[in-house]
């Protein structure tokens, strides 16, 4: 099988772990990754502030880029690449005019076919595959954190569903592991364009996402967004002296969790590239089956 | 001020209450984390309409004091893209320090990105530099 | 050649104003076949219409045109007029110049060009008109209600009263509906049981009552006045004759771990039942998808049990036919289910809760006798929020619509929670407070001055479990859209109400409208309320839309008054204008060729067939053959039809052709 | 100027439940549209011929309305069905006979549409303006084809 690949941006720099790890996990799963030629940034959340014209074109580009190399489907593994560019896909998809408009402005032709797939859409055609592929069962208890740009809003992402998602949890219940019931699987971290220009506000954010994965006694928190993981990875020292706690709990990409679970090594998924290191604890003792949520509290 | 009273507001179409949203600080807040929109009972898109809000204040010269830096980000950010194709980020988070002054944050992070291997000193740029650039003059005149 | 007379109205200024009515009377002068014309300031009053009487016998006009107000307005008042001058009631036609011209033109020049086209459209219709009869039916003098809740049992007893036989058919085993489910109601916290039981036994034992429980309405045919319907009664598996109601069944049946819908979840019942203690009729239902018997091939100790013989295995469904005269549709509403509302958990926690939950609750015939507990652990809960507005005025998730019964049962349920437990926390999240009506708002300030009820005026965003509580986050708009969590034990949604499961179906059996929502539609939002689009069916209660007690109680009279009014004739007179087959000498006999395609196109059941036969019996012709008793007119047989043998009074190809070739 | 403005003539058949009554509205209302139409009032647009439609041209109509329930809302059940699957077969006759399917526009108003039935009025009105005369049907009927 092959499907479309729109790294990004993040994913060439202060993701590259999750770059690495996605393409790692895809060759076990024998899914053929064809990058598109010369793809452009997507604009992100600041392209808006320059005009909606410009914000569309720069995602239509892709677009026309992945359509010209005879692909119908991508995969944007980084959370809000897939939301810009899935919004365009949707939003061209039934406009003629629009497509017109935009085919101009970006050069080339659009016929409003392409799909856009985030990383859990993908690895759900999976399921059976990872859970045969599985060496080393994953049984921890992992606190599954989807964020906002996933599966909101639900005319974009047109995936799982938009309170209490699902998808992430069973992928890795196939690996063994054992995902909480919480609260905080799509609460803010605090991204938006507050990053870098309001810290304070980010730390009190996503202090609460990682306060609640303790609570739930999880050992790791998994994303599948660049924006999530550097957030409470990266911004960590500064949570933890928003709560006045020592949290520990690593946060992984779901690549690097399934690449763990499939016996891939760690280098490779680049789990050394991590502010919080990954230490995983020895995984819990296989007893009788349960339900996958039992009770936490 | 909550985005329900930025909303009210806007309602009574008056130039004085449309002012006061225009530069309050609250229109800068908004994450577009989109949870209010999937909440509404109305399906009432916040998100755009801060979007909005926020182009109509710099326009008008309106915006508050504290989104300088957001828009100097914004600014570095396109910057970046309309040169590179792609985000360069440490080209970026140079010319957004040098834009707001910021000069010393996360100065202790940034070495320790570099040693994970996390920053890219050169950017990397798109073959077809041109088509973006194109794209850029198409939609938003010459300016970046 | 017609002598038709053509008279003008000003209506006023209303027509006069934009159009030059005399012009146009003169102009319709020189029109081929008018003898007379005329115009006059109100034709709608009585000197204008003896005007137009006196010119019918001055002028011996045979057709008239009365160029006025729109013919949905004034047709039946100048079609009696005509009539009393002596023509046909049918050879009289509306030219609407006053809706369709004075009042959407400018006064110009074309504006009474127009009119005076429209005028003569009208012209060459009259002159192609035929004189008609109005078609009389005979009525079927008893009467069908559908649903056995508040609305049905008083529409039935109402009619019956009256002294006509009334067919009242509940789909569940017993009466009472919603009301038999509800612990007190507002404003008079009198309980709900005691106030309903008493109508139950009247309907069960009035002589004029047939209750027909456990059944549904399977096949409706005919129309106001005639309707055959099929009823499916359904088998309980009980002689209804033999059974005497003592229960010794239903303490042997030993499957105890059914859902009790009628506890709305909230407790277990067994396969053999009775819905609740005061069921009217007092039988019991075997629930075959769950009895032993059926499932399993073994099992007889209710049979065992019963003294009377009563218990029959082996009953099968009957269908009843019977001929009614009118119908009354009460068949009530439903509630949103928790699982409809992503943000407060998809009904994965046990403690979010409906209203109508809460209701048993704290009905002292419910699960727990009256004390307020909560499903996960039975513990009695200390702090419970309600959500008004849940699923309501949701144009996202839920309904466009007010539910209008919430803001008063969530008022109740905080009272009642305050009156069982005072040490609890209530507090109620609302947008508006809807409280219009006798007493009501007099009530909810009493449940907030008097028993602390707290009330937040804010939406609800989320609900989350933490430590074995309900994290309910909202917003409180008075203090400036400040957020605000409250810790709770249990919440409960004053979730929308719906259209009733099932409503859907049976309308489109009884061939009458809904509203986008599902609801059963009106025939007029004001003056009509009672009526369907459908003539001779008629609805009470929430079918039609959320409502509450003495609303529903006050529809129901009033639609029984409206089916004693029907019934108190002994025909009914229709409009002629229905569709007909033509006749020709033989050995044509019709032009109809018997493809009978309008048989399959006609929505009324109207057409059937007829066979054409010699002497000997022989079949020389089958034609299509229209019940002018059925025929509602709608004409879509007419455009059908290959042959143009069918044809539609009122309507008729002559004189719909006339129209156009008047242009 | 005002003078050379062309005046098309329409022809509309409307269903006396939902159309006819919102044009009703429309007065009552006193929203203002074009005088250019003329009401031939049906019981239901399943009365409407596509021989009427032809009709009308043939006298000299530029433009055709039939309007009549929404879908679900018909008076009689399922008259409007009959309409609009009669309209979707005859749709394809007339395109094939030459006849110029913008002249003629199907719609659905309902009683409580007073505002749309102005608006449609107008636009039509508008857009057979823009066309000018139908004198190509005279053609057609000389050649016999409608």
């Amino acid at each position: 099988m092959r499907i479309g690949y729109y790294p990004g941006c993040s994913l060439t720099s202060s993701a590259r772990e999750y770059d690495e790890s996605v393409r790692a996990v895809c060759e076990m799963l024998d899914l053929t990754l064809v990058e598109i030629p010369d793809w452009n940034c997507c604009g992100a959340s600041s392209a808006h502030v320059a005009g909606a014209e410009l914000a569309l074109g720069l995602r239509a580009r892709n677009l026309a880029l992945a359509e010209a190399a005879g692909l119908d489907e991508i995969l944007a593994p980084c959370a809000a690449c897939f939301n810009r560019l899935a919004s365009a896909s949707v939003e061209l998809a039934d406009a003629p005019d629009k497509r017109q408009a935009v085919s101009e402005v970006i050069g080339m032709p659009y016929s409003g076919k392409v799909r856009v797939l985030n990383m859990l859409a993908v690895l759900e055609r999976f399921k059976d595959q990872i859970a045969a592929k599985t060496e080393q069962s994953f049984r921890h208890k992992v606190a599954c954190y989807y964020g906002c740009l996933l599966v909101r809003p639900t005319k974009v992402a047109q995936f799982d569903r938009v309170e209490d998602p699902q998808s992430m949890d069973q992928i890795m219940a196939a690996t063994g592991a054992k995902p909480v019931r919480w609260s905080s699987k799509t609460e803010c971290c605090g991204t938006g364009l507050s990053t870098i220009t309001r810290t304070e506000l980010v730390a009190n954010l996503s202090g609460r996402i990682v306060a609640d994965a303790a609570k739930r006694e999880a050992v790791a928190i998994i994303t599948a967004c660049p924006m999530c993981q550097t957030n409470l990875d990266m911004r960590r020292p500064e949570i933890n002296q928003k709560l006045q706690q020592k949290h520990r709990i690593p946060v992984l990409y779901v690549t690097q969790a399934l690449g763990l679970a499939m016996g891939i090594d760690p280098q490779r998924l680049g789990l050394q590239r991590h502010m919080v290191p990954v230490e995983l604890p020895e995984p819990e003792p296989e007893v009788v089956t349960t339900d996958d949520d039992d009770d936490e509290d | 001020m909550p985005s329900c009273q930025v909303l009210r507001l806007l309602q009574y179409e008056s130039s004085e209450n449309d002012r006061r949203v225009l530069e309050s600080e609250s229109i800068w807040l908004c994450l577009s984390c989109d949870t209010c929109h999937s909440r509404c009972p109305q399906t009432i898109n916040t998100p755009k309409v801060m979007y909005f809000l926020r182009e109509e204040s710099v326009r008008l010269g309106l915006a508050h004091p504290k989104s300088k830096d957001a828009q100097a980000f914004h600014k570095a950010f396109l910057g970046s893209i309309a040169r590179h194709g792609r985000l360069h980020e440490i080209g970026m988070l140079m010319n957004y320090k040098f834009r707001t002054g910021h000069l010393l944050q996360d100065m202790t992070l940034g070495s320790k990105l570099y040693q994970k291997g996390k920053l890219e000193l050169l950017p990397h740029g798109i073959e077809d530099k041109a088509a973006v650039k194109n794209l850029f003059k198409r939609t938003t005149g010459d300016k970046e | 050649m017609s002598r038709l007379g053509v008279f003008v109205c000003h209506c006023g200024e209303n027509i006069g104003a934009t159009v030059d009515v005399t012009e146009v009377a003169e102009r319709c002068k020189h029109m081929s076949g008018v003898a007379h014309a005329e115009d006059y300031k109100y034709l709608c009053s009585n000197p204008g219409q003896n005007k137009i009487k006196q010119a019918i016998q001055e002028h011996q006009l045979d057709g008239v045109v009365v160029a006025a107000c729109s013919p949905r307005m004034h047709e039946p008042t100048f079609r009696r007029a005509v009539s009393d001058a002596g023509l046909n009631a049918y050879m009289c036609e509306v030219a609407n110049l006053r809706e369709h011209c004075s009042w959407v033109h400018q006064k110009a020049d074309s504006t009474t060009e127009k009119a005076v086209d429209l005028v003569r459209l009208q012209v060459e219709k009259v002159k192609r008109n035929k004189p008609l009869d109005t078609i009389q039916v005979p009525i079927t003098r008893s009467a069908l209600v559908i649903g056995g809740g508040i609305a049905g049992i008083q529409a039935a007893l109402d009619i019956a009263d009256s002294g006509h036989k009334v067919i009242l058919v509940e789909r569940s085993p017993a009466l009472g509906g919603h009301m038999a489910q509800l612990s007190e109601t507002f404003p008079t916290l009198d309980c709900s049981q005691c106030i309903l039981t008493p109508r139950m036994v009247d309907v069960s034992r009035h002589p004029n009552i047939t209750l027909l429980t456990y059944s549904e309405v399977e096949h409706v045919d005919g129309f106001i006045g005639n309707f055959k319907v099929a009823i499916r009664k359904r088998a309980r598996m009980i002689d209804e004759e033999l059974c005497t109601g003592c229960g010794e069944c239903l303490q042997k049946c030993p499957t105890k771990n059914v859902i009790d819908s009628f506890n709305e979840g909230l407790s277990m019942r067994r396969a053999i039942y009775v819905p609740f203690a005061q069921a009217v009729p007092n039988i019991p239902v075997i629930d075959t998808e769950h009895c032993r018997r059926y499932q399993k091939k073994k099992c007889d100790r209710c049979a065992k049990a019963c003294p009377t013989k009563a218990i029959k295995f082996d009953q099968k469904d009957e269908i009843l036919n019977v001929e009614v005269g009118a119908i009354v549709v009460a068949t009530g509403y439903q509630v949103m289910s928790t699982d409809r509302f992503p943000e407060y958990g998809y009904g994965t926690y046990p403690d979010v809760i409906t209203g109508l939950q809460f209701e048993r609750y704290a009905s002292a015939s419910g699960p727990t006798q009256g004390v307020i507990k909560r499903p996960s652990d039975g513990k009695e809960p200390e702090t419970v929020v309600f959500l008004a507005c849940s699923g309501s005025r949701d144009a996202a998730k839920g309904v466009k619509y007010c539910s209008k019964i919430c803001c008063m049962y969530t008022a109740k349920h905080a009272m009642l929670l305050k009156h069982k437990n005072h040490n609890a926390k209530a507090y109620v999240f609302y947008m508006d407070i809807r409280a219009a009506g006798k007493n009501y708002d007099e009530f909810v300030r009493r449940a907030i001055e008097e028993d602390g009820v707290k009330y937040i005026r804010g939406r609800v965003s989320r609900i989350y479990e933490e430590d074995g509580k309900l994290i309910v986050k909202g917003a409180d708009t008075l203090l400036g859209g400040e957020p605000v969590q409250i810790k709770a034990d249990m919440v409960v949604l004053a979730s929308a109400a719906l259209p009733n499961h099932g409503q859907g179906e049976l309308a489109q059996k009884l061939h009458v409208g809904t509203d986008p929502y599902g609801f059963v539609a009106e025939a007029h939002p004001k003056l009509r309320p009672v009526e369907t689009t459908s003539a001779g069916i008629f609805l009470a209660g929430a079918c039609q839309s959320p409502r509450d007690i003495p609303e529903t109680v006050g529809q129901a009279s009033a639609a029984a008054a409206k089916v004693t009014a029907l019934l108190s004739r002994s025909h009914l007179a229709r409009e002629p204008l229905v569709a007909e087959v033509n006749r020709r000498p033989a050995p044509e006999y019709s032009t109809c060729t018997g493809c009978l395609l309008c048989e399959t196109a006609c929505p009324y059941q109207a057409i059937g067939h007829e066979d054409i036969k010699d002497r000997n019996g022989n079949v020389l012709k089958t034609l299509a053959k229209i019940n002018p008793g059925l025929c509602q007119g709608c004409g879509t047989c007419v455009s059908l039809c290959r042959t143009k043998a069918i044809d539609l009074h009122g309507y008729s190809n002559e004189q719909v052709f006339a129209e156009i070739m008047s242009l | 100027m005002a003078d050379d403005v062309f005046e098309p003539k329409i022809t509309a058949f409307v269903c006396n439940w939902c159309t006819y009554a919102g044009a009703d509205l429309t007065g009552t209302s006193r929203l203002k549209y074009q005088s250019n139409v003329r009401i031939i009032r049906l019981p239901c647009t399943g009365r409407v011929d596509f021989m009427l439609i032809q009709k009308a041209f043939a006298r000299g109509s530029d433009g055709v309305i039939v309007s009549g329930c929404h879908p679900n809302d018909c008076h009689y059940t399922s008259g409007n069905y009959h309409a609009r699957r009669r309209w979707m077969v005859f749709n394809d006759l007339m395109e094939f006979m030459g006849l110029d399917m913008r002249r003629i526009t199907f719609s659905w108003v309902s009683a409580a549409e007073g505002a749309k039935w102005a608006t449609l009025v107008n636009e039509v009105t508008d857009h057979l303006r823009e066309l000018g005369p139908y004198t190509e049907y005279q053609r057609l009927l000389n050649a016999g084809v409608a």
